[in-house]
Protein backbone atom coordinates (compact mmCIF):
# COMPACT_ATOMS: atom_id res chain seq x y z
CA UNK A 1 0.00 0.00 0.00
CA UNK A 2 1.38 3.57 -0.98
CA UNK A 3 0.40 6.88 0.89
CA UNK A 4 1.49 9.79 -0.31
CA UNK A 5 0.09 13.60 1.37
CA UNK A 6 0.79 16.77 0.25
CA UNK A 7 -1.19 19.74 2.18
CA UNK A 8 0.45 22.66 0.28
CA UNK A 9 0.30 26.62 0.10
CA UNK A 10 0.88 26.00 -3.83
CA UNK A 11 -1.16 25.14 -6.89
CA UNK A 12 -2.71 21.49 -6.78
CA UNK A 13 -0.95 18.62 -9.54
CA UNK A 14 -1.45 15.42 -9.69
CA UNK A 15 -0.23 14.06 -12.58
CA UNK A 16 -1.53 10.84 -13.88
CA UNK A 17 0.66 7.74 -13.76
CA UNK A 18 1.28 6.45 -17.10
CA UNK A 19 1.54 2.43 -15.81
CA UNK A 20 -0.98 1.55 -13.12
CA UNK A 21 -1.22 -2.29 -11.89
CA UNK A 22 -4.28 -1.61 -10.35
CA UNK A 23 -7.68 -2.26 -12.10
CA UNK A 24 -9.37 1.29 -10.98
CA UNK A 25 -8.67 4.96 -10.57
CA UNK A 26 -11.26 6.93 -8.59
CA UNK A 27 -10.14 10.88 -8.45
CA UNK A 28 -12.42 13.60 -6.39
CA UNK A 29 -10.80 17.38 -7.33
CA UNK A 30 -12.61 19.37 -5.07
CA UNK A 31 -13.06 23.22 -7.13
CA UNK A 32 -13.41 26.52 -5.51
CA UNK A 33 -17.01 27.71 -6.97
CA UNK A 34 -18.13 31.06 -7.87
CA UNK A 35 -20.68 31.67 -5.14
CA UNK A 36 -19.88 31.11 -1.23
CA UNK A 37 -23.21 31.57 0.85
CA UNK A 38 -25.30 33.56 -1.61
CA UNK A 39 -22.63 36.07 -2.56
CA UNK A 40 -20.12 36.00 -5.64
CA UNK A 41 -16.37 35.63 -4.96
CA UNK A 42 -13.28 35.27 -6.71
CA UNK A 43 -11.48 33.27 -4.29
CA UNK A 44 -11.51 31.22 -1.10
CA UNK A 45 -8.79 31.27 1.88
CA UNK A 46 -7.83 28.20 3.78
CA UNK A 47 -5.73 27.92 6.89
CA UNK A 48 -4.80 24.92 8.14
CA UNK A 49 -2.74 23.03 10.98
CA UNK A 50 -0.48 21.72 8.71
CA UNK A 51 1.57 18.71 10.69
CA UNK A 52 -1.67 17.82 12.32
CA UNK A 53 -3.90 17.87 8.92
CA UNK A 54 -1.14 15.84 7.79
CA UNK A 55 -0.95 13.45 9.90
CA UNK A 56 -4.73 13.29 10.57
CA UNK A 57 -4.78 12.23 6.70
CA UNK A 58 -2.97 9.94 7.17
CA UNK A 59 -4.69 7.60 10.12
CA UNK A 60 -7.81 8.58 8.07
CA UNK A 61 -6.35 6.47 5.23
CA UNK A 62 -4.50 3.75 7.28
CA UNK A 63 -8.48 3.08 8.62
CA UNK A 64 -9.93 2.94 5.58
CA UNK A 65 -7.35 0.74 3.98
CA UNK A 66 -7.75 -1.94 7.10
CA UNK A 67 -11.80 -1.67 6.20
CA UNK A 68 -11.88 -1.57 2.26
CA UNK A 69 -8.29 -2.11 1.41
CA UNK A 70 -6.98 -0.46 -1.68
CA UNK A 71 -3.57 -0.54 -3.64
CA UNK A 72 -2.59 3.51 -3.01
CA UNK A 73 -3.80 6.97 -2.05
CA UNK A 74 -2.40 10.19 -3.40
CA UNK A 75 -4.13 13.15 -1.28
CA UNK A 76 -3.58 17.07 -1.69
CA UNK A 77 -4.72 19.95 -0.32
CA UNK A 78 -3.91 23.09 -1.25
CA UNK A 79 -4.23 26.31 2.09
CA UNK A 80 -3.85 30.18 1.69
CA UNK A 81 -5.82 31.59 -1.03
CA UNK A 82 -6.90 29.75 -4.02
CA UNK A 83 -9.25 31.34 -7.04
CA UNK A 84 -12.15 30.50 -7.87
CA UNK A 85 -12.11 27.85 -10.43
CA UNK A 86 -8.74 26.27 -8.54
CA UNK A 87 -8.72 22.86 -7.07
CA UNK A 88 -8.99 23.08 -3.23
CA UNK A 89 -8.43 19.23 -2.95
CA UNK A 90 -7.25 16.32 -5.10
CA UNK A 91 -8.11 12.41 -3.55
CA UNK A 92 -7.04 9.41 -5.78
CA UNK A 93 -7.57 5.87 -4.72
CA UNK A 94 -5.80 3.04 -7.00
CA UNK A 95 -7.71 -0.43 -6.46
CA UNK A 96 -8.30 -3.91 -7.98
CA UNK A 97 -12.02 -3.19 -8.61
CA UNK A 98 -14.37 -0.35 -8.89
CA UNK A 99 -16.43 -0.50 -5.71
CA UNK A 100 -14.09 -0.28 -3.37
CA UNK A 101 -12.41 2.63 -5.14
CA UNK A 102 -15.76 4.94 -5.00
CA UNK A 103 -16.18 3.87 -1.30
CA UNK A 104 -12.56 5.17 -0.08
CA UNK A 105 -12.61 8.27 -1.93
CA UNK A 106 -16.21 9.05 -0.57
CA UNK A 107 -15.87 8.07 3.12
CA UNK A 108 -12.41 9.95 2.75
CA UNK A 109 -13.97 13.09 2.24
CA UNK A 110 -17.08 12.45 4.51
CA UNK A 111 -14.12 12.02 7.27
CA UNK A 112 -11.79 14.96 6.58
CA UNK A 113 -14.57 17.21 6.68
CA UNK A 114 -14.95 16.18 10.20
CA UNK A 115 -11.32 15.42 11.33
CA UNK A 116 -8.87 17.02 9.34
CA UNK A 117 -7.93 20.79 10.52
CA UNK A 118 -8.34 22.78 7.91
CA UNK A 119 -10.97 25.93 7.47
CA UNK A 120 -12.24 27.68 5.00
CA UNK A 121 -11.77 31.08 6.53
CA UNK A 122 -12.58 34.35 3.92
CA UNK A 123 -14.28 34.72 1.05
CA UNK A 124 -13.24 37.44 -1.31
CA UNK A 125 -15.87 39.10 -2.66
CA UNK A 126 -15.87 39.68 -6.44
CA UNK B 1 3.53 25.60 26.52
CA UNK B 2 2.85 27.03 23.06
CA UNK B 3 -0.57 27.82 22.55
CA UNK B 4 -2.11 28.06 18.58
CA UNK B 5 -5.46 29.58 17.76
CA UNK B 6 -6.86 28.42 14.26
CA UNK B 7 -9.82 30.30 12.10
CA UNK B 8 -12.58 31.78 14.51
CA UNK B 9 -10.44 31.08 17.92
CA UNK B 10 -7.64 33.05 16.18
CA UNK B 11 -10.51 35.68 15.73
CA UNK B 12 -11.84 35.31 19.25
CA UNK B 13 -8.18 35.75 20.86
CA UNK B 14 -6.61 38.42 18.31
CA UNK B 15 -3.63 36.04 17.49
CA UNK B 16 -2.39 32.97 16.17
CA UNK B 17 0.18 31.61 18.77
CA UNK B 18 1.03 32.73 22.22
CA UNK B 19 3.31 31.04 24.92
CA UNK B 20 2.20 30.45 28.22
CA UNK B 21 4.72 29.61 31.03
CA UNK B 22 3.26 27.06 32.77
CA UNK B 23 5.32 24.98 35.01
CA UNK B 24 2.62 21.76 35.47
CA UNK B 25 0.16 19.80 32.99
CA UNK B 26 -3.00 21.20 32.57
CA UNK B 27 -6.06 19.46 32.46
CA UNK B 28 -8.18 20.24 29.21
CA UNK B 29 -10.42 21.39 32.06
CA UNK B 30 -7.82 24.21 33.51
CA UNK B 31 -6.72 24.90 29.88
CA UNK B 32 -9.98 26.62 29.13
CA UNK B 33 -10.07 28.41 31.75
CA UNK B 34 -6.59 29.86 31.68
CA UNK B 35 -7.59 30.39 27.59
CA UNK B 36 -11.00 32.16 28.23
CA UNK B 37 -9.08 33.65 31.33
CA UNK B 38 -6.60 35.38 28.82
CA UNK B 39 -9.32 35.92 25.89
CA UNK B 40 -12.85 35.96 27.06
CA UNK B 41 -14.50 36.21 23.48
CA UNK B 42 -13.49 32.27 23.70
CA UNK B 43 -15.94 31.18 26.34
CA UNK B 44 -18.62 31.35 23.07
CA UNK B 45 -16.48 29.40 21.16
CA UNK B 46 -15.72 26.58 24.12
CA UNK B 47 -18.82 24.21 23.24
CA UNK B 48 -18.08 24.10 19.41
CA UNK B 49 -13.92 23.54 19.52
CA UNK B 50 -12.03 20.81 19.76
CA UNK B 51 -8.64 20.85 21.76
CA UNK B 52 -5.49 19.13 20.46
CA UNK B 53 -2.12 18.33 21.83
CA UNK B 54 0.87 17.25 19.80
CA UNK B 55 -0.88 16.66 16.56
CA UNK B 56 -3.98 14.24 18.50
CA UNK B 57 -7.68 15.35 19.69
CA UNK B 58 -7.46 15.04 23.49
CA UNK B 59 -10.82 13.70 25.30
CA UNK B 60 -11.72 15.54 28.72
CA UNK B 61 -9.58 13.22 31.23
CA UNK B 62 -6.17 14.11 29.51
CA UNK B 63 -3.38 16.46 29.85
CA UNK B 64 -1.40 18.73 28.30
CA UNK B 65 2.67 18.46 29.07
CA UNK B 66 3.38 22.12 30.31
CA UNK B 67 6.71 21.81 27.07
CA UNK B 68 3.58 20.61 24.89
CA UNK B 69 1.94 21.90 21.67
CA UNK B 70 -2.04 22.72 22.26
CA UNK B 71 -4.08 23.76 19.90
CA UNK B 72 -7.97 25.24 19.90
CA UNK B 73 -9.56 23.63 17.07
CA UNK B 74 -13.32 25.07 15.85
CA UNK B 75 -15.10 22.88 13.37
CA UNK B 76 -13.43 22.11 10.36
CA UNK B 77 -14.66 22.99 7.20
CA UNK B 78 -11.94 21.52 4.41
CA UNK B 79 -12.42 19.88 1.38
CA UNK C 1 -24.52 21.05 -20.22
CA UNK C 2 -21.73 19.76 -22.13
CA UNK C 3 -21.50 16.06 -23.16
CA UNK C 4 -17.89 14.44 -24.83
CA UNK C 5 -17.91 11.22 -25.86
CA UNK C 6 -14.85 9.44 -27.89
CA UNK C 7 -14.39 6.05 -28.86
CA UNK C 8 -11.19 5.24 -30.25
CA UNK C 9 -8.05 3.27 -31.22
CA UNK C 10 -5.57 5.38 -29.96
CA UNK C 11 -4.67 5.48 -26.10
CA UNK C 12 -6.61 7.63 -23.77
CA UNK C 13 -5.83 11.10 -22.91
CA UNK C 14 -8.41 13.60 -21.00
CA UNK C 15 -6.17 16.41 -19.56
CA UNK C 16 -7.26 18.49 -16.72
CA UNK C 17 -9.16 21.27 -16.85
CA UNK C 18 -7.44 24.37 -15.84
CA UNK C 19 -10.30 26.17 -14.28
CA UNK C 20 -13.55 24.35 -13.91
CA UNK C 21 -16.29 26.43 -12.60
CA UNK C 22 -18.40 23.21 -11.03
CA UNK C 23 -17.77 22.41 -7.24
CA UNK C 24 -16.71 18.93 -7.72
CA UNK C 25 -14.96 16.72 -10.42
CA UNK C 26 -15.76 12.78 -9.96
CA UNK C 27 -13.39 10.53 -12.20
CA UNK C 28 -12.92 7.08 -13.10
CA UNK C 29 -10.29 5.31 -15.00
CA UNK C 30 -10.54 1.75 -15.61
CA UNK C 31 -7.36 0.01 -16.37
CA UNK C 32 -6.39 -3.08 -17.76
CA UNK C 33 -5.18 -5.08 -15.03
CA UNK C 34 -2.19 -8.21 -15.49
CA UNK C 35 -4.51 -11.10 -15.27
CA UNK C 36 -7.63 -11.80 -16.36
CA UNK C 37 -9.48 -15.15 -15.21
CA UNK C 38 -6.44 -16.29 -13.31
CA UNK C 39 -4.18 -16.20 -16.10
CA UNK C 40 -1.24 -13.76 -16.93
CA UNK C 41 -1.85 -11.22 -19.55
CA UNK C 42 0.42 -8.41 -21.48
CA UNK C 43 -2.62 -7.51 -23.39
CA UNK C 44 -6.31 -7.19 -23.78
CA UNK C 45 -8.23 -6.84 -27.20
CA UNK C 46 -11.46 -4.77 -27.40
CA UNK C 47 -13.72 -4.71 -30.18
CA UNK C 48 -16.85 -2.35 -30.42
CA UNK C 49 -19.74 -1.44 -32.45
CA UNK C 50 -18.43 1.77 -32.43
CA UNK C 51 -21.46 4.02 -34.14
CA UNK C 52 -23.87 2.45 -31.76
CA UNK C 53 -21.44 2.70 -28.73
CA UNK C 54 -21.15 6.52 -29.23
CA UNK C 55 -24.24 6.77 -29.59
CA UNK C 56 -25.44 4.60 -26.19
CA UNK C 57 -23.17 6.13 -24.68
CA UNK C 58 -24.80 9.91 -24.97
CA UNK C 59 -28.00 8.27 -24.37
CA UNK C 60 -26.81 6.85 -20.86
CA UNK C 61 -25.02 10.41 -19.84
CA UNK C 62 -28.74 12.44 -20.70
CA UNK C 63 -30.67 10.21 -19.05
CA UNK C 64 -28.36 10.26 -15.94
CA UNK C 65 -28.61 14.50 -16.57
CA UNK C 66 -31.88 14.01 -16.50
CA UNK C 67 -32.34 12.25 -13.02
CA UNK C 68 -29.10 13.50 -11.42
CA UNK C 69 -28.30 17.03 -13.39
CA UNK C 70 -24.76 17.85 -13.39
CA UNK C 71 -22.19 20.20 -15.41
CA UNK C 72 -20.54 18.45 -17.80
CA UNK C 73 -19.36 14.71 -18.63
CA UNK C 74 -16.24 13.63 -20.79
CA UNK C 75 -16.23 9.12 -21.71
CA UNK C 76 -13.37 8.14 -23.58
CA UNK C 77 -13.41 4.09 -24.28
CA UNK C 78 -10.59 2.62 -26.04
CA UNK C 79 -10.55 -0.22 -28.48
CA UNK C 80 -8.13 -2.99 -29.99
CA UNK C 81 -5.35 -4.14 -28.29
CA UNK C 82 -4.53 -2.14 -24.76
CA UNK C 83 -1.39 -3.18 -23.33
CA UNK C 84 -1.53 -4.36 -19.08
CA UNK C 85 -1.51 -0.50 -17.23
CA UNK C 86 -3.12 1.25 -19.80
CA UNK C 87 -6.66 2.97 -19.91
CA UNK C 88 -9.59 1.36 -21.01
CA UNK C 89 -12.36 3.68 -20.23
CA UNK C 90 -11.80 7.32 -18.33
CA UNK C 91 -15.39 8.83 -17.38
CA UNK C 92 -15.11 11.98 -15.68
CA UNK C 93 -18.77 13.90 -14.17
CA UNK C 94 -18.35 17.74 -12.87
CA UNK C 95 -21.48 19.29 -11.09
CA UNK C 96 -21.84 21.37 -8.14
CA UNK C 97 -21.80 18.86 -5.78
CA UNK C 98 -19.73 15.92 -4.70
CA UNK C 99 -22.60 13.47 -4.41
CA UNK C 100 -24.54 13.94 -7.56
CA UNK C 101 -20.85 14.02 -9.43
CA UNK C 102 -19.82 10.33 -7.97
CA UNK C 103 -23.34 8.59 -8.10
CA UNK C 104 -23.14 9.90 -11.85
CA UNK C 105 -20.22 8.34 -12.33
CA UNK C 106 -21.20 4.80 -10.92
CA UNK C 107 -24.69 4.63 -12.48
CA UNK C 108 -22.84 5.40 -15.81
CA UNK C 109 -20.67 2.64 -15.54
CA UNK C 110 -23.05 0.30 -14.41
CA UNK C 111 -25.21 1.24 -17.19
CA UNK C 112 -22.30 1.14 -19.33
CA UNK C 113 -21.63 -2.80 -18.67
CA UNK C 114 -24.99 -3.46 -19.46
CA UNK C 115 -25.99 -1.59 -22.83
CA UNK C 116 -22.73 -0.18 -24.67
CA UNK C 117 -22.19 -2.35 -27.42
CA UNK C 118 -18.54 -3.02 -26.79
CA UNK C 119 -16.61 -6.68 -26.02
CA UNK C 120 -13.31 -7.95 -24.64
CA UNK C 121 -12.33 -10.37 -27.63
CA UNK C 122 -9.13 -11.70 -26.63
CA UNK C 123 -6.21 -11.69 -23.95
CA UNK C 124 -2.89 -11.90 -24.57
CA UNK C 125 -1.07 -14.31 -22.58
CA UNK C 126 2.54 -12.80 -21.60
CA UNK D 1 -29.47 -5.39 -45.34
CA UNK D 2 -25.96 -5.08 -43.94
CA UNK D 3 -25.42 -7.78 -41.28
CA UNK D 4 -22.55 -7.01 -38.85
CA UNK D 5 -21.35 -9.58 -36.35
CA UNK D 6 -19.52 -8.97 -33.05
CA UNK D 7 -17.22 -11.06 -30.41
CA UNK D 8 -18.52 -14.61 -30.32
CA UNK D 9 -21.48 -13.79 -33.13
CA UNK D 10 -18.21 -13.02 -35.02
CA UNK D 11 -16.57 -16.42 -34.02
CA UNK D 12 -19.71 -18.16 -34.68
CA UNK D 13 -20.61 -16.91 -38.25
CA UNK D 14 -16.91 -17.00 -39.21
CA UNK D 15 -16.73 -13.54 -40.67
CA UNK D 16 -18.17 -9.92 -39.36
CA UNK D 17 -20.09 -8.36 -41.89
CA UNK D 18 -22.22 -9.50 -44.78
CA UNK D 19 -24.67 -8.19 -46.96
CA UNK D 20 -28.34 -10.17 -47.57
CA UNK D 21 -30.18 -9.89 -50.67
CA UNK D 22 -33.84 -8.72 -48.79
CA UNK D 23 -36.19 -6.88 -50.66
CA UNK D 24 -38.41 -7.52 -47.75
CA UNK D 25 -38.61 -5.85 -43.57
CA UNK D 26 -37.78 -8.96 -41.62
CA UNK D 27 -38.70 -9.65 -38.39
CA UNK D 28 -36.54 -10.13 -35.60
CA UNK D 29 -37.43 -13.73 -35.56
CA UNK D 30 -37.17 -14.14 -39.42
CA UNK D 31 -34.07 -11.97 -39.09
CA UNK D 32 -32.71 -14.97 -36.67
CA UNK D 33 -33.53 -17.49 -38.67
CA UNK D 34 -31.94 -16.79 -41.92
CA UNK D 35 -28.88 -15.94 -40.05
CA UNK D 36 -29.06 -19.65 -38.19
CA UNK D 37 -29.65 -21.22 -41.74
CA UNK D 38 -26.76 -19.46 -43.02
CA UNK D 39 -24.18 -19.87 -39.75
CA UNK D 40 -25.96 -22.29 -37.50
CA UNK D 41 -23.08 -22.21 -35.02
CA UNK D 42 -25.07 -18.53 -34.22
CA UNK D 43 -28.04 -21.10 -32.64
CA UNK D 44 -26.66 -21.69 -29.37
CA UNK D 45 -25.86 -17.44 -29.16
CA UNK D 46 -29.25 -16.54 -29.95
CA UNK D 47 -30.45 -16.72 -26.09
CA UNK D 48 -27.99 -14.37 -25.17
CA UNK D 49 -27.52 -11.96 -27.78
CA UNK D 50 -29.94 -8.92 -28.64
CA UNK D 51 -30.55 -7.17 -32.02
CA UNK D 52 -29.56 -3.60 -33.06
CA UNK D 53 -31.16 -1.91 -36.34
CA UNK D 54 -29.01 1.42 -37.22
CA UNK D 55 -28.07 1.73 -33.61
CA UNK D 56 -30.85 0.73 -31.40
CA UNK D 57 -31.76 -2.38 -29.75
CA UNK D 58 -34.66 -4.12 -31.48
CA UNK D 59 -37.66 -5.70 -29.31
CA UNK D 60 -39.57 -8.65 -30.83
CA UNK D 61 -42.26 -6.88 -32.47
CA UNK D 62 -40.21 -4.34 -34.56
CA UNK D 63 -38.90 -4.99 -38.26
CA UNK D 64 -35.22 -4.67 -40.10
CA UNK D 65 -36.20 -2.68 -43.15
CA UNK D 66 -34.37 -4.18 -46.36
CA UNK D 67 -31.77 -1.69 -47.05
CA UNK D 68 -31.01 -0.79 -43.10
CA UNK D 69 -28.11 -2.60 -41.20
CA UNK D 70 -28.62 -5.45 -38.60
CA UNK D 71 -26.24 -5.89 -36.01
CA UNK D 72 -26.23 -9.09 -33.63
CA UNK D 73 -24.48 -8.07 -30.18
CA UNK D 74 -23.66 -10.63 -27.16
CA UNK D 75 -23.39 -9.92 -23.73
CA UNK D 76 -21.33 -6.65 -24.09
CA UNK D 77 -17.95 -6.23 -21.30
CA UNK D 78 -16.81 -3.15 -22.29
CA UNK D 79 -15.47 -0.75 -19.44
Amino acid sequence: MIIEVLVTNSPLALPDKNHIPSGAVARFTGIVRPEENDAQISALTYEGYEPMATQTIHHILTSLHRDYGFDSARVQHRLGTIPVGEAAIIVEITSKHRAAAFTVVSEFMDRLKVDVPIWKVKAVRS
Amino acid sequence: MTILYFAQAADAAGCATEEWPVTLPLSVDEFWQEAIRRHPGLAALRPHCRIASDCQYLTEGQQIAPDGEAAILPPVSGG
